[in-house]
């Protein structure tokens, strides 16, 4: 069967243990933090010789849908990436209190016993991008190009301007939406934007516009700009072009958070940021030089932002969060 | 012709004939109809939309039994019955707003629009109305009700004021809607501290009764009697009977005195009207509150198009079709849950169904009829869901 | 072209009794014999068309010399339009074999019968509107230049040919904006240009005057002197006397008649179309007029300048005119289907002019279009919705505005049986019914409502005899009732037959108002030509503002 | 400053594929078929021409398949709409939902993925001063259609079949042979209209990638009278409309206000083109009516 095996349905082997389902918010494609969820959810089921099930919904009608049938099927986690399963966890968790909620990426409003989550500080990385590209520029122009604009997509254009700015004072930021009929999707239309900035002079372009990023990535290779990624190693989608990303690891939120609950330590939030190492940067992980990222050849700017980092994580510099807003 | 002949005479022999065209009738009535059921375009294209599908799976390595039967089970067994019915409330409320203005012959593509601008009218009413809960379901029903249909009413004043065809205007006004709410909740009505674009969560008991604990909400009831009042003025009343001829020969119901643009304005407005109810109902069911994107992103103005589309409108057929897709739409996500088949196949079927719907093809007749079979089966009958000679308004118009 | 013309409508000798022929045997009596050597233009044998249910020609033999007029008459539903569809190859016979100057032939299109030089000018035109005339004219036949159209070439063409046979029109000119008339001579041009040598008019003067009527027969005389053939398809008897050689009579489908022009009547022919002897050309009793109906003064609305007239209780008014110079604007502001831009419309002494077409059928008005196909029916509603419509609103819906499906299927059957329509059900779509039988429908329909007004355009276009004199009488006895009548008409012996009084319509304006008694043909049509017309202002009026329904 | 070269390049970037496509329904429209199925058309042509240029790693060859693919795609409103007679307003939607489902099921057979498939060694267009070829040829398409439509042979005849089909059918020009032609040119133009889009403006395939631009052709056929001179430049409109609002996001506007913008744009061009063609109309009309016989 060619139907997308990997991605859709239950793999791996079917032994006795543990059960899970991952809830997507949307089709994981290439999504690359879906595709780290799903990552996190195969490896806590081989860690328990347990089955692991994906349900990929597309709008919020399937969400509830997917949600509800794996509430029935009782798995032993039901993990949801995504904030849009705020309100139907929360209706899900008072109904089924028996049932193991793990939320990815944002947490219900009340808190239950058994819904526990794992949140992110993406501003933490994206400033430190931020600071790159405020070094990397030669004019100061910096710039976003993010999905829409909400608080939640803020993450990735506020902070990186104000990244830019610590180190550069007189840099200058803007911020392009994509927006549209289909935001997270429309390449084309997030390229046009990216071109929009690059005819103001913008030379460092955070990109944040899901699919979109390709577009944006040709976009600033044709003007020989820089942009950064997200999620996961975008560098070899543009070698020369992308300067970093700003890592999030699902996977490990994931599989951390499963075991929390199987340990019994149900119903807390996790936060994970610089200090956690749930957010980082490319090229403060390790084999920098082999992820054809353009700040392998730039030692000199990852040592300052090592030591921003460092700042960050001792608690003694706090980055502004635009969703808190 | 000559002069008319005595009129008792002529009832009297009218009335004989037809005492036995009922009689005669009564008795073959019955296979009439089923053969023409089974020969209908509607069975072909469902049928041959369901054989394409089962070689689509084929192709692809899959059981369509299996596939097929996931479908089913997961839409209308007793996990799958509760879904279908709160996407069917959705569908069928739309597809009766599409429906409406299709049975005049306009074309209305700003669904969208006017059920988002009635979900937001209906979140400010919840949110803020000073009434007991239970009042303010029933203010913020009317006023998703009368957003949509004041928004509607602006499509229908670009085609009767400016002539910008209804089929475009209503398109284009779509957009602006959809992004004006988008703001709204992004900015002033946001809620506060969340990183959602989301309003606030309605007050406590502001929400339609759920049957039981399902997702089923009285939004069903309400779309169902709106479907019945529809039948009933379709059949039954003068208005109905204009609307149709307006639907068969525009100019011939304007020379018989139908207002045109009266006409277009209230039909639109009635569908705005319908469409702003979904948004409402969408609104005040789970979770309570209007978050971007989610009355529009599950297509229901397609899909329900789709269905009034396939019915030609006519209100049973509607109700069936509308009824029909909601079983794919839900079904269709079941089977990818179980059975590893991609869920944009059951897309694929709604849109083959349509393909050979209009397209006109029925099935071949098996046996040569004798010419002019009075049991020919009854095109004219005005719930036959096939499209009989029917041209969108919107064509003539074109350029 | 060698033969001469045939002789010209000359008198005979001494045409006396009808000389009826019925069509037996192979070589019927009146057979015009084909001069020695030249093959007739064209021949049809035992030519035999079946629809589903419906036999439209039955054997039928025809033969047109070269060079003459040749009528082909018959009612509605005789079989003319078929046995011409066949001959020019849209559809193929069942049987039956076509000769063209002696050649068997057999065209599966068209356009074979175009190559084998025959051209058809069909009822409605086949014209494009928003093409200039010479676009028209070539189309398909076009002259050209490095595969481009040689638009210089095809103004020239239309010039020289119009010149060389009278039929001038500018090759610049848009279609859609030409009067009628012009759009015939578009058709005519059209066929000349492909060298047609036998030409098909199907009812070529259903919607012309008197005086294009005529204009048109000296244009096809003079092709028929230049050695080209005319076939005639036709329901006017008097354009048969008057202009053809010889006339070929159909009825069912069958030939009931083949007759020299000059050996006959009028009173023959139309027995052998209806198979019954026909009173031609009755002229009414006249009617007693009562009080004002309709009154307007000074209406003006596109198209229409400071109109002014009044039609009473029981008589009825005509109005004649070339189409296209106002009437159906008039009739229309009047029907309350377009705005008056300045006037006053009285009806019954209540003052209408800005009512709408609903308030002013509930005032007392009935009206019968022009256009029965795409504005006085829904064809593909049933015959029971088509005759509900106007009453819906009023005798058969309650008070709540319900309408009963019962209530409309019994009061189609009511006027199905009262006005005699054919129709086997009345659930069957109006498509179903024959034109004759559509038309019925509708002025019973209008008739019904029982108005103490009624408008009607055209009441027997493209209607045979029978049905004709059928729903004259009925428009008398709505008159003698005591109803008032605004007859438009193009069809100059239908008014002067019906009408009290006659109005001329020119140019928006009526030039002239006759009692019947001062209204001869000769009169009328030099009216219709605008010969009483007061001389026109060279600039349009100021208050004429252009439409703004956007048809 | 803000109406700069980039302004202009960034409109003319947005205007190709919608160029191409409306171009298409102008034909389609000139022949009398109504074609609102120009998203679906284009959303095939974007999937193909990405699925062949993958295969075979040449993106010509992917302009070549899309513009075959598309054409075979049309099909279904030609057989549907001319020789069954059904509904073309009913078969161009249902072809614009086909297409989605189509291409979304394809790309999950294929591909193995939802979403988006893209990788770097997709091979897209190159680009030649600014634009990949196919937008020159979108720019000669129009000047070919507009010389084809008024001056042609060919061109003449198609606007006959669409004004008057029986007109043109009695005179031997077969109007499904027309039609068939006009729809089967339309699913070429959409073919290439789709690639420049998937392998010109970007190199990915996204479900729903078209994102409404069908439409906006269809709306553009509309705004320019069907005629290619009218349409490139109802086009153009809708492209500065919407280089213009990526600008004004820059400048502190909403991103929904510059959403909508386009659409609230093209929507007041309509009025006002609706309302001076009406006027012109109007006017002649009456002068040829109440002078009759133009010499
Ligand atoms: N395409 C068709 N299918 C079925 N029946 C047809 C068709 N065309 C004509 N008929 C039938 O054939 C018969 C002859 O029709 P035809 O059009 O030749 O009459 P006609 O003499 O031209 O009448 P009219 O004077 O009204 O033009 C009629 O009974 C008509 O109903
Ligand atoms: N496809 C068809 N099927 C059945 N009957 C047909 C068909 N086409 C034509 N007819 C019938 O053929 C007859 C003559 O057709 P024709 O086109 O000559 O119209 P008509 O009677 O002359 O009316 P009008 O003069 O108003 O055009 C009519 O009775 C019509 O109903
Ligand atoms: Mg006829
Ligand atoms: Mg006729």
């Amino acid at each position: 069967n060619a139907a997308a095996k990997d991605d859709s349905s239950s793999a791996g082997a079917k032994g006795d243990g543990k059960s899970f389902t991952l809830v997507t918010p949307d089709s994981v494609g290439q999504n690359q933090f879906l595709k780290l969820a799903v990552d996190g959810v195969k490896a806590a089921a081989k860690a328990h010789d347990g089955t692991q099930k994906v349900y990929q919904s597309s709008d919020s009608a399937s969400q509830q849908q997917n949600v509800q049938a794996a509430v029935d099927a009782a798995p032993d986690v039901v993990v949801l990436v995504g904030f849009e399963f705020a309100d139907v966890v929360a209706q899900q968790a008072e109904a089924h209190p028996k049932q193991q909620f793990l939320m990815v990426d944002a947490c219900t409003e009340k808190t239950f016993a058994n819904v526990s989550c794992a949140v992110f500080r993406e501003h933490e990385g994206v400033y430190l991008a931020g600071a790159e590209a405020g070094l990397l520029s030669e004019n100061g122009k910096v710039g976003a190009v993010v999905v829409l604009d909400t608080g939640q997509f803020r993450r990735y254009s506020d902070p990186f301007a104000a990244g830019a700015k610590k180190v550069a004072a007189k840099a200058s930021a803007s911020t392009r939406f994509v927006g549209g009929q289909s935001p997270f999707d429309d390449s084309a239309r997030a390229k046009e934007q990216a071109n929009s900035l690059l005819a103001k002079g913008t030379d460092q372009i955070m990109a944040a516009a899901a699919a979109g990023n390709y577009g944006v990535f040709e976009a600033a290779k044709a003007k020989k700009a820089y942009a950064y990624g997200v999620d996961v190693n975008q560098c070899t989608a543009a070698p020369g072009t992308v300067v970093d990303n700003v890592i999030k690891k699902t996977d490990v939120a994931v599989q951390e958070g499963i075991e929390q609950v199987l340990a019994g330590k149900a119903g807390k939030t996790v936060s994970y940021g610089l200090k956690e190492g749930g957010i980082s940067l490319t090229g403060l992980e390790d084999g920098v030089d082999a992820s054809k990222c353009v700040i392998a050849d730039h030692k000199d700017v990852l040592k300052k932002v090592e030591a921003l980092r460092d700042q960050i994580v001792s608690g003694e510099l706090t980055v502004d969060d635009p969703a808190a807003k | 012709m000559a002069s008319a002949p005595d009129p008792a005479r002529t009832k009297g022999a009218a009335r004989i004939k037809e005492a036995a065209r009922t009689k005669g009738a009564a008795r073959r009535n019955g296979t009439a109809r089923i053969k023409g059921a089974l020969r209908s375009p509607v069975t072909f294209s469902v049928v041959a939309g369901l054989v394409i599908g089962a070689l689509f799976l084929v192709g692809t390595g899959a059981d369509p039994f299996a596939a097929y039967g996931a479908v089913v089970t997961g839409s209308l067994g007793a996990d799958g019955i509760g879904s279908t019915l709160t996407t069917g409330t959705s569908v069928l409320g739309m597809a009766l707003a599409l429906a409406i203005p299709l049975r005049a012959g306009l074309i209305n593509l700003g669904g969208d629009g006017q059920m988002v601008l009635g979900g937001i009218a209906a979140t400010v009413t919840g949110l803020y109305s000073p009434l007991p809960a239970p009042l303010t379901v029933v203010a913020a029903l009317l006023a998703g009700v009368l957003a949509g249909a004041a928004y509607a009413a602006l499509a229908a004043l670009c085609e009767n004021r400016f002539g910008v065809p209804l089929l475009v205007s209503s398109l284009l006004l779509s957009y602006p809607a959809t992004s004006l709410a988008s703001y709204l909740v992004r900015y002033p009505l946001k809620e506060p501290g969340s990183s959602l674009p989301q309003t606030r969560r309605l007050p406590e008991g502001v929400a339609l009764p759920a049957f039981g604990t399902s997702t089923v909400t009285a939004g069903l009831v309400l779309v169902v009697l709106a479907a019945g009042a529809y039948w009933f003025a379709d059949r039954r009343t003068a208005v109905g009977y204009e609307i149709r001829m307006t639907g068969l020969n525009a100019r011939f119901a304007a020379y018989a005195g139908v207002e045109r643009k009266g006409l277009t304005l209230r039909l639109v407005s009635a569908s705005g009207a319908l469409a702003g109810l979904v948004g409402a109902i969408g609104v005040l069911s789970f979770p309570y509150r209007f978050l971007d994107g989610s009355l529009t992103a599950p297509g229901y103005t397609w899909t329900g198009l789709t269905a009034a589309l396939l019915a030609a409108a006519a209100p049973l057929g509607t109700v069936v079709a509308a009824f029909f897709f909601a079983v794919l739409q839900v079904g269709g996500l079941s089977m990818e849950r179980t059975t590893e088949v991609p869920r944009e196949l059951t897309q694929v079927l709604q849109a083959i169904v349509i393909v050979f719907l209009a397209a006109r093809l029925r099935f071949p007749r098996l046996r040569r009829r004798k010419p002019q079979d009075p049991q020919e089966p009854a095109a004219h009958e005005p719930d036959d869901p096939a499209p009989t000679a029917k041209e969108p308004a919107s064509q003539g118009e074109f350029a | 072209m060698t033969r001469p013309p045939s002789d010209i409508p000359a008198a005979g000798d001494g045409a006396g009794s009808p000389a009826l022929t019925p069509a037996a045997g192979p070589t019927p009596a009146a057979e015009p014999i084909p001069a020695a050597g030249l093959p007739p233009a064209v021949e049809l044998r035992g030519i035999t068309k079946r629809f589903p249910g419906t036999l439209a020609n039955d054997a039928v033999d025809l033969t047109v010399r070269r060079g003459e007029i040749h009528a082909l008459m018959g009612e509605n539903g005789a079989g003319k339009s078929t046995l011409m569809s066949v001959l020019y190859g849209m559809e193929r016979p069942d049987a039956g074999s076509i000769r063209i100057d002696g050649v068997e032939v057999s065209f599966g299109s068209p356009s074979a019968a175009m190559a084998a030089g025959l051209g058809m000018v069909h009822q409605s035109f086949k014209l494009f509107d928003s093409l200039t005339v010479a676009e028209n004219v070539v189309y398909r036949a076009e002259p050209r230049r490095f595969g481009l159209v040689d638009r210089a070439a095809a103004r020239r063409r239309v010039r020289e040919l119009g010149a060389e046979h009278g039929l001038v029109v500018d090759p610049d000119a848009r279609v859609g904006d030409l009067p009628v008339g012009l759009r015939q001579r578009v058709e005519i041009l059209k066929l000349l240009h492909r060298g047609a040598r036998t030409l098909i008019l199907d009812e070529p003067t259903a919607v012309l005057t008197p005086a294009e009527a005529d204009a048109l027969f000296v244009v096809l005389r003079s092709l028929t002197a230049r050695g080209r053939t005319v076939i005639l398809v036709t329901h006017k008897l008097r354009e048969v006397l008057e202009g053809s050689d010889n006339v070929t009579v159909l009825r069912d489908g069958r030939v009931v008649a083949r007759l020299r022009t000059a050996d006959t009547s009028g009173a023959g022919i139309a027995a052998a179309m209806t198979g019954r002897d026909v009173e031609l050309d009755r002229v009414h009793p006249p009617g007693t007029p009562g009080d004002v109906v309709l009154a307007v003064e000074g209406l003006r609305t596109a198209g229409v300048h400071d109109v002014g007239l009044a039609v009473r209780a029981g008589e009825i008014v005509g109005i004649a005119g070339v189409a296209g110079n106002g009437q159906s604007e008039l009739v229309e502001a009047l029907a309350g289907l377009r705005p008056a831009t300045a006037g006053r419309v009285g009806l019954r002494g209540e003052d209408i002019t800005h009512a709408s077409a609903t308030e002013r059928r509930a005032k007392g008005l009935a009206y019968v279009p022009e256009d029965r196909h795409a504005v006085g029916t829904a064809p593909a509603a049933s015959v029971a919705d088509n005759l509900a419509m106007g009453h819906h609103r009023t005798s058969l819906s309650s008070r709540h505005g319900l309408l009963p499906p019962s209530a409309v299927r019994s009061h189609a059957r009511e006027l199905v049986d009262r006005f005699g329509i054919k129709a086997s059900t009345p659930d069957v779509p109006a498509t179903a019914l024959s034109g004759g039988n559509l038309q019925k429908l509708l002025i019973g329909r209008e008739l019904a409502h029982d108005a103490p007004l009624l408008l009607v355009e055209q009441p027997t276009r493209g209607v045979d005899i029978g049905a004709i004199q059928a729903i004259h009488d009925e428009l008398i006895a709505y008159r003698d009732a005591g109803h008032a009548v605004l007859l438009v008409s193009a069809e100059l012996s239908e008014i002067r037959g019906l009408a009290d009084r006659i109005l001329v319509m020119y140019e928006g304006r009526v030039t002239a108002s006759y009692d019947r008694s001062d209204a001869d043909e000769a009169t009328l049509g030099l009216a219709m030509a605008g010969g009483a017309a007061a001389p026109r202002a060279d600039t349009p009026d100021p208050d004429d503002t252009p439409d703004t329904d956007g048809d | 400053m803000f109406f700069d070269s980039d302004l202009l390049m960034s409109a003319l970037r947005a205007l190709t594929p919608i160029l191409l496509a409306a171009l298409g329904g102008a034909l389609c429209e000139r022949a009398g078929v109504f074609n609102i199925g120009l998203e679906g058309m284009m959303l095939m042509g974007c999937f193909t021409a990405v699925t062949t240029s993958w295969f075979t790693g040449s993106p010509w060859l992917g302009v070549l398949a899309a513009a075959l693919a598309a054409a075979a795609y049309s099909l279904i409103l030609a057989v549907g709409a001319v020789t069954l007679r059904g509904d073309a307003v009913v078969l161009g939607i249902a072809m614009n939902l086909l297409a989605v489902g189509l291409t979304g099921f394809l790309l999950r057979t294929i591909f193995g993925v939802q979403g988006t498939f893209d990788d770097p060694s997709l091979a897209g267009l190159p680009l030649v001063g600014g634009f990949s070829p196919l937008a020159y040829l979108a720019w000669a398409a129009v000047g070919v259609t507009a010389l084809l439509l008024s001056r042609h042979v060919w061109g003449l005849r198609l606007r006959g079949v669409g004004e008057a089909p029986e007109a043109a059918a009695t005179l031997g020009v077969s109007p499904t042979r027309y039609k068939y032609a006009a729809v089967l040119v339309s699913g070429v133009l959409c073919g290439l209209a789709g690639a420049q889009l998937a392998l010109g403006n970007v190199t990915l395939f996204s479900e729903n990638m078209t994102a409404g631009r069908g439409w906006i052709a269809v709306v553009a056929v509309m705004l320019g009278r069907a005629l290619p001179l009218g349409v490139l430049l109802a086009a153009l409109l809708f492209g500065l409309a919407e280089a213009a609002g990526f600008r004004l996001q820059g400048l502190g506007m909403p991103q929904q206000a510059t959403d909508a913008a386009p659409y609230v744009v093209t929507l007041v061009a309509l009025f006002l083109s609706t309302a001076q063609h009406r006027r012109r109309t109007a006017r002649t009309r009456m002068t040829t009516r109440t002078t009759g016989v133009t010499p």
